[in-house]
């Protein structure tokens, strides 16, 4: 097996076996469920951080007691579903942030259950970019260190922090590099394979995924490129783990090369500066990052940043997907396609469940007429 | 140079034969449990008619969605694309095809040569579609086909308030036997419900006109005109049996992609 | 040739005209019967014959409040978008004019008839999964019918994302100026001195952007409007623990238009005291505002305002509905002494209001939603709770079974869910709803 | 003393005849097929069974949707009561019951006086509810009291996702376009409406005992897998658990009457 193979299958399930010996190790993991918690602060703990995500997820029953089918976007309530049914047993805490109502009731409903991780918290960001939003959100950095420590015994010293940072940053140089061969005329990697490369990033050791990650950047490196596609896309929209998803747009023809999403560039875009108050170096990078939907009146950096890789990649077309109930991108999406079309970059607009679906053969109509319709 | 075009749909299958730009031939099934078994039979009936032989097409275009699943067919193009050349091609003015099919509903704009500028479509819900219309239906006691017809002459159309097929089948239910309303207004409550769901998709991508409406509902009298009111347009009468448009579009891909690979 | 009325002039119109009839339900159905289907049937939900003067009162806070702001706009002054849980006092006292989105569309939308104004705004692009709320005024100004605003302000970012997030898209959609007010996840000092430095660089962009200045004298006038009001209200609460209930059930909602859409002004104090005075009358005699009270309902959200016929069938069932959570104004009597009290106690009070206090945070955290409502439900005596399950509410949803769980334990009450477009009559006929409440009613009383 | 009890579904119309607290006739119509008569046809059946005309009826009552339009009786009669009577005269030790019918699903609180203390009910969408497997079967051109022995027969169940029954009906297709085995599919049918049932179920505190009513609950398969996911044992009635409804009408009437 190549690294890359390697690589692509660590994400395909839950949990793996490299969660299973770090924790035979006497390691800790905690799950988190948004890019507005900085690993980090969790690394720096000596434990590892695990982005939640609904991967595996055969139906949802428990979690619709909880959440509504008829109002709740199927994410959240799959990532419920697990969290009910001991999907992620393999956890010793959780932490949420406030990032859409959805997630936040997640929240709520999972603590309010007498079976839960002995460690949960709740990380609120503020829903603006102001002086003492940043102010607020680095308290709240501090609090959640400080919980860390208390509840696991742990030290988290500023060197180790800054440590992490160093790691970390290491990630994002990586990912940025592999990210250039996706947007080449002869792309040496596809879309999905960038989203189960990221999805891998969030359910390992950041040591190891690292060290794996350079390796398979050389393999990937010493590819031909491709040029079997009928055109270039930009993906963006609602939380998406899914490769099964980038999977059907890509057999249909259209070639992913670039994306705005919060398990793709918005994930790895921004390095974090070392000015030696590591905290604060945290907080400002986290709290600037790519803007989430979520960050009122922050749309024309949105628009900004989409527009420029949409550019960048080349990309023929942009498809603005969303999963049916979420509001922040719902709306995003109807300001995007508006904006984009007005400028004359071809949009398409996906309204769709999570995970895999029959709905499939539906959403490959869409994307089969969009591919007609932008041909060259 | 004689091309085939063949649409399987959710609910019902066609064929079109066309020698030269031409039809020759042209064939609408119900489906069959498997799309390939829909797509040979109606395709035999159309050869049939046409008194020719599969090896006499030069080239086969499928489209609907069963279009991946048809063993004679050279290539397969989305049933969005087929719609809206179909229907330009049929009637050139056409700038805006409504296709309201079994489960689909689709709004399609072509420039001048039929080509696909941009298009919305059904998400989750039946809504909206020829099934829906279905459902009403068999609740009324009608054939499909009289429930346009009858909506025509009411005077007070009843409001359908649900909008879930499954739903408004029992409310139409109750109105029609336990308040015993007449059908005809039922049936053209059922007619504005529908157009009014059709609408809001029509209205995602602008109206250009001229305008068609295609897919089995283009059948339904009650449901066109609601839909021109709500449009202020009038749809323009096609050719051939709407249903077939899909269908035409896949034959006109079909010589396409003849001239593209001959050249 | 004068150009045709435009919604709100027309709806102004139409309303101020009702405020001024004579206490005599006759002319009032007279004049119901002679308007188109829809508003006549809205006229009779809204004005109880029982309670005829507080009804009147009501109708013309919000005939007031659409006049005034027209006729601002005409003078040149600048009028805001806001949502209902920005109470508008602090922009009366810099002159200008406060439109609140959800009201102004929905009430001339039920005056007038029809949804055409919901589905406008999906045409645009919007969800269809988005809130209703705001939807009919979108959909106005998207049809030519209504004017934009000047300024957009979203007083309660962290609350509901629907909510927000349309604010953010009006502004980009117009090219209008947005400004957020960030409330924050907790419900504590530190929270609210955060919100506190939101709401004073909210009123320094308004004088900025509007090019205009906080009048002092003014805004004392508005609040000291407003802290009368706040204590009629406070003592019209104390007032609904009395058992049978001496208010009709549509007090919830008339008292919203005097809270949301027209806070601090003169108009508002006689509603408030023809409502304490009944309030006061009734409790004395022992009697309640109507017969036949079966049960005693606390509404955990909001209530159903697409057929208002409901809320006086409700008590023919001998439903009580003591309240809701979008009908709770926990006030406190702002300090008039200095300028920086009266702005810090309006900033206070935008971060009490209805949704922001109760939903921006865990629903069971201090002060939040389930605390409020546990203590409504025991101080006004409720034996059930209702949720009118506002599809869009992805927040209100998200907690209800652990709200629903809790008065089960805590209380032992039941509580009904309903599933609802609480303004838009096409998702859920009104007669889905009524035979739930019915078959509740009969079930647990 | 001799009651009669009707519960008139969307899709069937149940009468009972109870003489003396027993009961001597059930009639089971379809309401589709025969919307006008339906209630007179079955009560005609019901009468004739037990040898009794119709003047000879004590007291009656009617529940369910179409309880309004039944002749026999002016007294309505909701159908959670009539339910939670119903179940809990058949076995006593009744808590819990969950009842699937033919466009709602609903789970109720009983306690031991046979009186609703909580219940939950399905949401605005027919899934997981007899119409939903009605449609199925039709779809998949299965005969719908075969579609649960099929299930049976299943290796490897297929998942349905749709969250439309409209939708699932294409889904089922689909699905056996693909080359999925009939019995897959139709075990993927019933788990996911187990999984809307237990969604349902989960809103209220489920104790023991737990019956299942409604025309579903003559679904073997779907028992099956109710016990499986709630991990409980479901109780299986003595009687048709469609006739719930209308025993439990005919002992409300038999108990106003004694009460006026």
């Amino acid at each position: 097996m190549t690294k890359t193979e390697e690589l692509l299958g660590i994400g395909e399930t839950l949990g793996n076996p490299l969660i299973d010996s770090w924790r035979q190790g006497g390691g800790k993991v905690i799950g988190y469920s948004c890019t507005y918690m900085p690993e980090e602060i969790i690394h720096a703990a000596g434990m590892m951080p695990y982005r939640l995500r609904g991967t595996g997820c055969r139906g949802i029953s428990i979690a619709d007691s909880y959440l509504s089918r008829t109002s709740h976007c199927s994410f959240a309530r799959t990532v419920l579903e697990l969290a009910l049914t001991g999907g992620y047993g393999f956890l010793d805490g959780v932490v949420y942030t406030n990032g859409c109502d959805h997630m936040r009731r997640g929240y709520d409903n999972w603590k309010a259950q007498r079976d839960r991780p002995a460690f949960m918290h709740m990380l609120p960001v503020p829903h603006t970019i102001t002086d003492h939003g940043l102010k607020w959100y680095e308290e709240e950095l501090v609090t959640f260190r400080g919980q860390l420590e208390d509840h696991f015994g742990a030290k988290i010293e500023d060197a180790s922090l800054r440590q992490s940072i160093g790691l970390y940053n290491e990630t994002r140089r990586l990912l940025k590099e592999l990210y250039q061969l996706r947007t080449e005329k002869a792309p040496r990697v596809t879309g999905a394979e960038i989203l189960r490369i990221i999805v891998a990033s969030t359910s390992m050791p950041r040591e190891k995924y690292n060290k794996l990650l350079a390796e398979a950047l050389e393999e990937i490196k010493s590819r031909e490129g491709t040029s079997d596609y009928k055109s270039r896309l930009m993906l963006v929209g609602s939380a998406s783990d899914d490769p099964a998803f980038v999977d059907l747009v890509e057999n249909t023809g259209g070639l992913v090369v670039a994306d705005s999403l919060c398990f793709g560039a918005r994930y790895f875009w921004d390095l974090e500066e070392d000015t030696g108050d590591p905290m604060h170096d945290i907080a400002v990078r986290y709290y600037h990052h790519i803007p989430c939907p979520r960050m009122y009146g922050e749309y024309p950096a949105r628009l900004d940043f989409v527009r420029s890789v949409a550019k960048a990649s080349d990309a023929d077309g942009v498809v603005v997907q969303t999963i049916k109930y979420c509001d922040l991108h719902g709306v995003e999406n109807a300001m995007l396609d508006k904006s984009l079309e007005k400028e004359g970059i071809p949009v398409l607009r996906l309204e769709r469940e999570y995970g895999p679906s029959a709905d499939m053969g539906r959403i490959r109509t869409r994307v089969q007429a969009f591919l007609e319709r932008i041909g060259r | 140079m004689i091309v085939a075009g063949c649409d399987v749909g959710s609910l019902s299958a066609e064929a079109v034969i066309m020698r030269d730009g031409s039809i020759l031939s042209s064939q609408i099934i119900k489906v069959r449990p498997r799309p390939e078994q829909s797509a040979s039979e109606v395709m035999d009936k159309a050869l049939s008619e046409a008194g020719l032989a599969y090896g006499d097409i030069d080239c086969c275009v499928s489209t609907g969605y069963g279009r991946e699943k048809i063993p004679f067919a050279n290539n397969n193009v989305s049933e969005i694309s087929c719609h809206g050349r179909g229907a330009q091609w049929l009637c050139p003015t056409v700038r805006t095809v409504i296709d309201v099919g079994g489960q689909d509903c689709k709004v399609v704009r072509v420039d001048e040569n039929g080509k696909l500028m941009n298009f919305a479509m059904n998400d989750k819900c039946a809504a909206g579609t020829g099934r829906f219309l279905e459902f009403m239906a068999e609740v009324l006691g009608l054939e499909l086909e009289e429930l346009g017809p009858r909506s025509l002459s009411s005077q007070q159309p009843i409001a359908i308030t649900n909008m879930c097929s499954i739903f408004a089948e029992s409310e139409v239910l109750y109105y029609r036997w336990y308040e015993a309303r007449d059908p005809v207004d039922l049936a053209a409550g059922i007619s504005r419900a529908m157009a009014e769901r059709v609408n809001a998709l029509v209205q995602r991508v602008g109206v250009e006109q001229d305008v068609c409406v295609t897919g089995g509902v283009a059948k339904n009298a009650g449901v066109v005109r609601a839909l021109e009111e709500m449009l202020q347009v009038t749809s323009q009468a096609l050719a051939v049996d709407p249903q077939l448009v899909g269908a035409v579009g896949a034959c006109l891909f079909a010589q396409d992609h003849l001239s593209k690979s001959g050249s | 040739m004068t150009r045709a009325p435009t919604v709100w002039e027309e709806t102004a119109a139409l309303l101020e005209g009702v405020s001024v009839l004579p206490e005599d339900y006759g002319a009032v159905l007279d004049l119901a019967r002679s308007l188109p289907p829809d508003t006549g049937a809205m006229l009779e939900a809204f004005i109880d014959p029982k309670f005829m003067k507080m009804s009147l009162a009501a109708v013309k806070i919000f005939g007031r409040s659409l006049t005034d702001i027209l006729q601002k706009r005409s003078e040149g002054k600048k009028v805001v978008f806001r949502a209902f849980n920005f109470p508008p006092e602090i922009l009366f006292a810099m002159d200008i004019a406060p439109m609140c989105t959800e009201a102004a569309g929905i009430i001339p939308m039920m005056a007038l008839g029809g949804e055409r104004f919901f589905d406008a705004a999906i045409e645009a692009g919007l969800p269809e999964t988005l809130c209703s709320g705001h939807r009919p005024t979108v959909g106005m100004i998207y049809d030519g019918r209504e004017f934009k605003p000047d300024i957009i302000i979203n007083a309660g970012a962290g609350s509901c994302d629907p909510n927000a997030k349309l604010h953010e898209y009006m502004a980009h959609e117009w090219g209008i100026p947005l400004l957020n007010l960030d409330a924050p996840y907790y419900h504590d000092e530190r929270a609210l001195d955060y919100y506190r430095i939101e709401f004073r660089n909210m009123v320094s962009q308004v004088e900025e952007i509007a090019g205009v200045k906080l009048d002092y004298d003014r805004l004392r006038e508005v609040v000291e409007c407003s802290n009368q009001a706040s204590e009629l209200y406070l003592e019209i609460h104390e007032l609904k623990r009395a058992v049978p209930f001496p208010l009709p059930n549509i007090y919830s909602v008339l008292v919203q238009l005097a809270k949301l859409v027209w806070a601090g002004r003169e108009e508002t104090v006689p509603f408030f005291q023809i409502a304490r005075d009944t309030a006061k009358d009734l409790v004395a005699k022992g009697q309640g505002a109507f017969e036949n009270q079966r049960v005693r309902s606390l509404w955990l959200y909001s209530g159903i305002y697409y057929d208002m016929e409901i809320w006086r069938w409700m008590e023919k069932v001998g439903m009580v509905y003591l309240q809701d959570c979008f009908s709770w104004f926990p006030d406190k009597i702002i300090d008039t002494s200095t300028i920086d009290t009266m702005i810090d106690g309006l900033a206070e009070r935008t971060f009490n209001m209805p949704m922001t206090k109760q939903h921006k945070g865990s629903w069971d955290s201090p002060e939040g939603w389930a605390e409020d409502m546990l203590f409504l439900a025991k101080e006004l005596k409720a034996d059930c709770t209702v949720f009118s399950g506002h599809l869009a509410c992805k927040q209100a949803w998200g907690a209800y079974r652990l709200m629903r769980d809790m008065f089960k334990s805590e209380l032992g009450i039941p509580s009904l869910r309903l599933e609802s477009d609480i303004l838009d009559r096409r998702i859920t006929p009104v007669s889905v709803l009524k035979e739930r409440i019915e078959e509740f009613v009969s079930t647990i009383a | 003393m001799i009651a009669a009890g009707f519960d008139f579904g969307a899709l069937a119309a149940k009468a009972v005849l109870m003489k003396d607290g027993e009961l001597v006739s059930y009639g089971i119509g379809d309401v589709r097929a025969n919307p006008e008569r339906v209630v007179e046809s079955v009560m005609e059946k019901v009468l004739s069974e037990a040898g009794l005309s119709a003047d000879q009826i004590n007291c009656a009552a009617c529940t369910g949707w179409g309880r309004r339009r039944v002749s026999y009786t002016d007294k309505e009669v909701g159908e959670l009561p009539c339910l939670a009577k119903g179940a809990q005269w058949l076995l006593p030790s009744v808590r819990t019951v969950i009842d699937v019918g033919g466009q709602n699903s609903r789970a109720l609180s009983v306690n031991d006086k046979g009186k609703v203390i909580d219940y939950n009910l399905n949401d605005k969408c027919a899934a997981g509810t007899g119409r939903f497997f009605e449609l199925v079967a039709k779809a998949l051109e299965v005969d719908l009291g075969e579609l649960a022995a099929l299930a049976y027969q299943a290796k490897s169940p297929a998942e349905i996702t749709s969250q439309c029954c409209v939708f699932a009906e294409s889904e089922v297709v689909a699905l056996l376009n693909e080359g999925l085995d009939l019995a897959d599919i139709a075990a993927g049918v019933h788990d996911s409406t187990v999984k809307r049932l237990v969604a349902i179920a989960g809103g209220i505190s489920i104790e023991e005992d737990v019956v299942m009513t409604g025309g579903c609950a003559k679904n073997e398969r779907l028992i099956d897998g109710l016990e499986r996911l709630l991990k409980t044992q479901v109780v299986r009635l003595s009687h048709d658990p469609q006739l719930v409804g209308a025993v439990g009408a005919a002992l409300i009437a038999e108990e106003r009457l004694r009460q006026s």
